[in-house]
């Protein structure tokens, strides 16, 4: 438990990892449909996770984390993927942590990492509101500081997860009369307060991955704010870090190939050249993707830090995502009319269910249309 | 917006259209959608018949068999207006298709029977045919004055609803066409849920008996469904095409009221393109079937042949396109269900994938043509 | 000579049309891979029509022109193509013509209409400059009135064939202090007079179809110029009528497929379903282009008036043309990397030429880029 | 700058990218392009001369045949720079692929002449061997104490400037690798003029006579060739990569300054995203060369050869498209022949269709990939 992972060779430290995951996530909880599990579905494996000190990698070690870097992060997500465990509500973990280890106070370090780390505390994340999308700086929920509280009025939209966590960590405007980018602050919230509502909103796969919060009168004490008055949205954009990177990761398309394969096995389809030709881009496509991926994880791995340059990965990513998917409704012919899954030999592929779900990512962690502005401006340096 | 360009000097396609229209505000299509998927239905009867009203069931029949005797101009302009407005009938298998395979069998009491059913909604005739139509034939035997089948049948719309089912069977050397009762024994049916909310059923025969005045049709019958299938193909890139356009303008309309960073994201230059060649494929999928349109009325088989297979081809590549890039306009409320864009997504995939999809009615155009 | 064409029905027009242009086309210019041939190269197909009096087909009957209605001129124009008639230079008909008979006075019509009809003057067009691309209303070539003269200094480019013109109408600049579009005006100029210099440009395909003119204080008689002085912008612009449809016209493409279908004959690629596959979306984008531009034929043969949209045809037919042109260098396979023309059973392919040609419709004729951001406004009514 | 991105740690990279910037500062790539095509030449041989002195030359060859004994790393490195630079010497056949080959024979003396003349620039060996190997070998046999050769090779570079040719032949059930004086009596050249202005041509191999000591190996030589061609091909895409990344600069550089209804059109929003999307392909091409590049030092053949058919091809879809882009982003000066970037696009389209063009790579990586 008081290992340096970082010391050890990237192949050691892999092949331990391998090995105790193996051993220690459940058979029926890997592979998993379902995208976003709710901590209910995926609580034996959470709690392995927290009893053998490994469910918060890139925590410190004095907060109960594994202190890997960014390179042994990589392995560490890179195997996870490859066992196929299934995520587990990482609001916590991932963001409102790494958020108060930065930013928190003694007191709010020594409250709320502990019962991340149990599992008492399930956070999710209030950034995005009805009119925001990915204009995140024209937020309108406000805190108004009355008696040594701050009272919330608003509402925010897809918080992921919001139905099955009872902590939120949300963006609030503390100063109306300042820039849109100004007046900003980050509150931590008990989700039981009264005047917190939560709509679980159904999206086009029938799942409830997200929901509106809505928030009435809202009082939480003053020590909630996170960092200094008015200062949340640098807080807010600097949790991001390194981690920006795995919105780039071929997982989606990887794993939406891995089905497209299999069907097409089952139906034949490899024996047709123009299924072959158009299998033949997306694999490609891929395995490109896999070596510019690799570029960047490079520089993690040799202590570097990436520049905006890596948001390219996450516009490919996506939108491989989709290709993919459109060929596998177009492989299942007329199948392609059920919602439900497709047989395919010993097996199933979701086919309806992975094309559905690959119209997100698009969308979320910013459009790819506000990623490609950003790399307009910040790496090829173009006017206006 | 978007929509297929018709001569109309006696105002009949206006007035069809408006009469599409008007249904739809009576009973929102989007909201019969969801009742039918959560009901886990197969289609909703009440709708069918008040559509039957309307006036709007096998009007392609002949007069004589009780049919408005309109042509497929007019059927057309029906199903794209109820493409628009998300109405998701079974219009091209239960009506189109149906009638098609009525008007196209010999005389007799059963076919006058189905053909008033059709017309009058009072009971449903599903049809149990895909556009591979070898594939589609039951094997049939004769016996004790009677027929019976076995054989499985799958993608079968209002396979519940449904009074009567029309199949094919191949009996020795010739086709029959013949029309089955539900709840005959030896008929069993399996539920999917399909992309669009409707449960599609796949049908066994296990030496279902019919009586042979069940016979509507027999001989070498594949010109004949061939045809009824191009008939439906049509209507579905009418419908399709409607779907298109709706979702266009749904799309189109969203980014001006959507403001982001201070303007309509309309007001976006990589929008506004992309709206551009969303419109364009929109205008040239109505194009398209009345393309197609004329050229049936023409008469060169061949020509009307080709003319439809690019129309469906064309409209639901249009429709399908438009469905994810609006949903993709749409941001994150696009990729909520409660959005009917979504809806307009998933009834494209459903009728693109009905009697062929895009890429295969572009291969089949192709060998067609050079077949010349 | 003095029949009203209008009056026989569309199928008579067409068979007289199509009967003579057989007997008086010469064989040697018909389907000529020169996409623009100088006047001396086609002088005696120009001659023969003039002599027919069928130069001029939508020139009223009094100027010499046969009168045409848009839906006979459209005949007109199939007809011409599907034999294989070399294009003639025909700026003098199509547009100097036009805008002498509109706007012209009569003095002017009666010295240049009879003369464009004769081939005495071959005309060349002058709008674009240096910098203005698509953006016309910023040119800056001046014209100074000093004595009853214009004296005409600046630089026009892009003018096709100036190099075998005599007469080229200018749009130049006779307002500097009005606003872009303001204070322009039309101004016809013989090309041989002192200070007018014509540079030919040659093209990716080596040739040499445009040009640049330099005017290096050319004095032209003020009774040159054409309608009012500063007006010359909404003249310019309405010259192109309803002949906008011809941009769209799906005639390069097809030519350019039927030229894939001999190659891909000659190949066996037809037994190559991948290649088959991709065929098909060609073959069908070219019949739907056809449905749609039959549209917009069939709103003009009624007599309406077509509006902005039909600009999505020009997009449309443009951007296939280049799509079928690079499946035919993929389908060259190696041969791709030659120049010249490839063997194709009994005859040859213009492959890499096409290729070529097709880079330019996307760009002359007012951009792509332009014609989406005009029918963003005009049709779509987008705001911004 | 999109480029390789590769550890550097004792500066050769960077001195290399240097010495190739400065040679075509002082011999502009596109000059001797538009020279040679004017001159209806296949190269520029005093280039190449310059080039040996700075020691391109054969430089994977082992130090024991006078080579500089570096890697596939810098050889990429050089021609990704001379792709950028638009220097078209034919690197990849006359030195790559010659040197893969010769250091593949033998031991002899025709092969030590062979390698000392590629090193030192001084006579030039052209290779007659496209990737369709079968095809390549020509039809050889031994008659008194010599071997004859017949038949036709195709897309043969430098063949006039050349003073040998490497060639493949099939002598009853074994292969030989040759070389063939230029001149000999019995072998004639057709030419034809190749898109990005050298002459590409033809050999007719009519009964030509060659000594046996022109034997330089034999027996099954297929992985031999195969190994040497996909080093070609590395280098190929490398060249690529540096056109593409070249021109996408250009055209990025060139719509900052274009300056259309009062702002430069690098400010329209279209126009920008159409640019990411291009830096993104030209980021591609790097990190799949470099990829490759890896994957070959690492020993493991198959994911060697996978890896180089990848870079391949991505490097030539992304040098392809950014070209037509780029033209078009120029406008009508794009379309001129006088503006370099078609040169780029003509280079571009050449080398891609050398050794396989994108497509036909991607279908052999998959058949390569699952035969496992």
């Amino acid at each position: 438990m008081v290992e340096d992972w970082n010391s050890l060779s990237d192949e050691e430290f892999r092949a331990i990892f391998r090995e105790w995951v193996e051993a220690n996530c459940p058979a029926e909880l890997r592979y998993m449909r379902k995208q976003r599990p709710l901590y209910e579905e995926v609580k034996v494996w959470y709690q392995a996770l927290s009893k053998k000190g490994w469910l918060a990698p890139v925590w410190p070690k004095e907060h109960g984390g594994m202190g890997l870097s960014p390179a042994k992060h990589m392995i560490y997500v890179e195997e996870w993927g490859r066992l196929g465990c299934p995520r587990i509500p990482d609001h916590g973990i991932g963001l409102s942590g790494p958020l108060l280890i930065q930013y928190g106070t003694e007191a709010q370090k020594a409250e709320f990492l502990p019962k991340i780390l149990s599992g008492e505390h399930i956070w999710c994340q209030g950034y995005s509101e009805p009119s925001s999308g990915s204009d995140l700086a024209s937020l309108r929920t406000s805190a108004v500081l009355e008696d040594n509280h701050f009272v919330i009025n608003g509402q925010k939209i897809w918080t992921t997860l919001a139905h099955c966590a009872n902590w939120i960590f949300v963006l609030v405007r503390t100063d109306k009369e300042a820039k849109p980018q100004r007046g900003i602050s980050v509150l931590l919230v008990d989700m039981t307060l009264p005047g917190v509502t939560v709509r679980p909103i159904a999206n086009l796969r029938g799942e409830t991955d997200f929901c509106e919060v809505f928030f009435d009168n809202v009082k939480v004490p003053a020590e909630n704010l996170v960092g200094e008055i008015n200062q949340g949205w640098t807080l807010a954009k600097s949790v991001l870090g390194h981690e920006r990177i795995f919105l780039g990761a071929p997982t989606r398309p990887e794993y939406a190939l891995g089905r497209l394969d299999k069907l097409a096995e089952a139906r034949g389809a490899f024996d047709d050249p123009a299924f072959l030709s158009r299998y033949a881009k997306l694999r490609l496509d891929l395995y490109d993707l896999g070596s510019s991926f690799e570029r960047y994880a490079k520089v993690l791995r040799s202590g570097g830090e990436l520049g905006a340059d890596v948001s390219m990965l996450k516009i490919f990513t996506t939108e491989l995502y989709q290709r993919i998917t459109e060929e596998m409704l177009m492989l299942a012919g007329e199948e392609a009319r059920y919602n439900d899954d497709l047989e395919a030999g010993n097996g199933h592929v979701d086919a309806m269910n992975l094309f559905l779900d690959s119209r997100a990512p698009a969308i979320f962690g910013g459009s790819n249309e506000i990623q490609r502005n950003i790399l307009a401006k910040a790496v090829l340096a173009l006017p206006g | 917006m978007p929509q297929m360009v018709l001569d109309d000097d006696d105002g009949v396609i206006a007035m069809l259209r408006e009469s599409v229209a008007a249904f739809a505000e009576g009973r929102p299509g989007p909201q019969t959608v969801r009742s039918i998927r959560t009901a886990e239905s197969d289609m909703d009867k009440a709708q069918w018949q008040e559509m039957a009203e309307a006036g709007w069931l096998g009007l392609m029949l002949p007069e004589a068999l009780g049919g408005a005797g309109l042509g497929i101009r007019e059927q057309a302009v029906i199903s794209e207006a109820l493409g628009r407005a998300l109405v998701t009938a079974p219009m091209a298998t239960a009506s189109v298709l149906a009638s098609a395979l009525i008007a196209g069998s010999q005389d007799s009491e059963e076919r006058s029977r189905l053909a008033a059913n059709l017309v009058s909604g009072s009971s449903i005739i599903a049809t149990a045919i895909t556009d591979d139509i070898e594939a589609s034939k039951l094997i049939a035997r004769a016996a004790d004055g009677a027929i019976y089948l076995d054989g499985r049948r799958e993608f079968v719309e209002a396979a519940h609803a449904a009074v009567d089912f029309l199949v094919l069977a191949r009996l020795g050397d010739e086709d029959l066409l013949l029309s089955v009762p539900a709840g005959s024994q030896g008929l069993q049916l399996i539920d999917r849920p399909g992309v669009d909310g409707a449960t599609i059923s796949s049908l066994i025969f296990t030496g279902c008996r019919l009586d042979m005045s069940r016979i509507l049709a027999r001989g070498d019958l594949g010109g004949l469904v061939e045809k009824a299938i191009d008939l439906a193909r049509l209507a579905l890139a009418a419908e399709l095409s409607g779907i298109a356009s709706k979702a266009f303008e749904m799309a189109s309309d969203y980014t001006k009221e959507r403001v982001q960073f201070g303007k309509p994201i309309a007001s976006f230059q990589v929008i506004q393109h992309r709206l551009v060649d969303l419109w364009t494929e929109a205008e040239f999928a109505g194009s398209a079937v009345v393309n197609a349109i004329e050229r049936l009325g023409e008469g060169d088989e061949k020509a009307a042949r080709l003319a439809i297979l690019a129309a469906k081809a064309r409209a639901s590549d249009a429709a399908f396109l438009i469905g994810r890039r609006a949903i993709h306009l749409y941001g994150a409320m696009g990729f909520t269900d409660e959005c009917d864009i979504g809806l307009y997504l998933k009834r494209a995939v459903n009728l693109g994938a009905m009697f062929g999809q895009a890429e295969k009615l572009r291969r089949q155009f192709v060998s067609l043509e050079r077949a010349a």
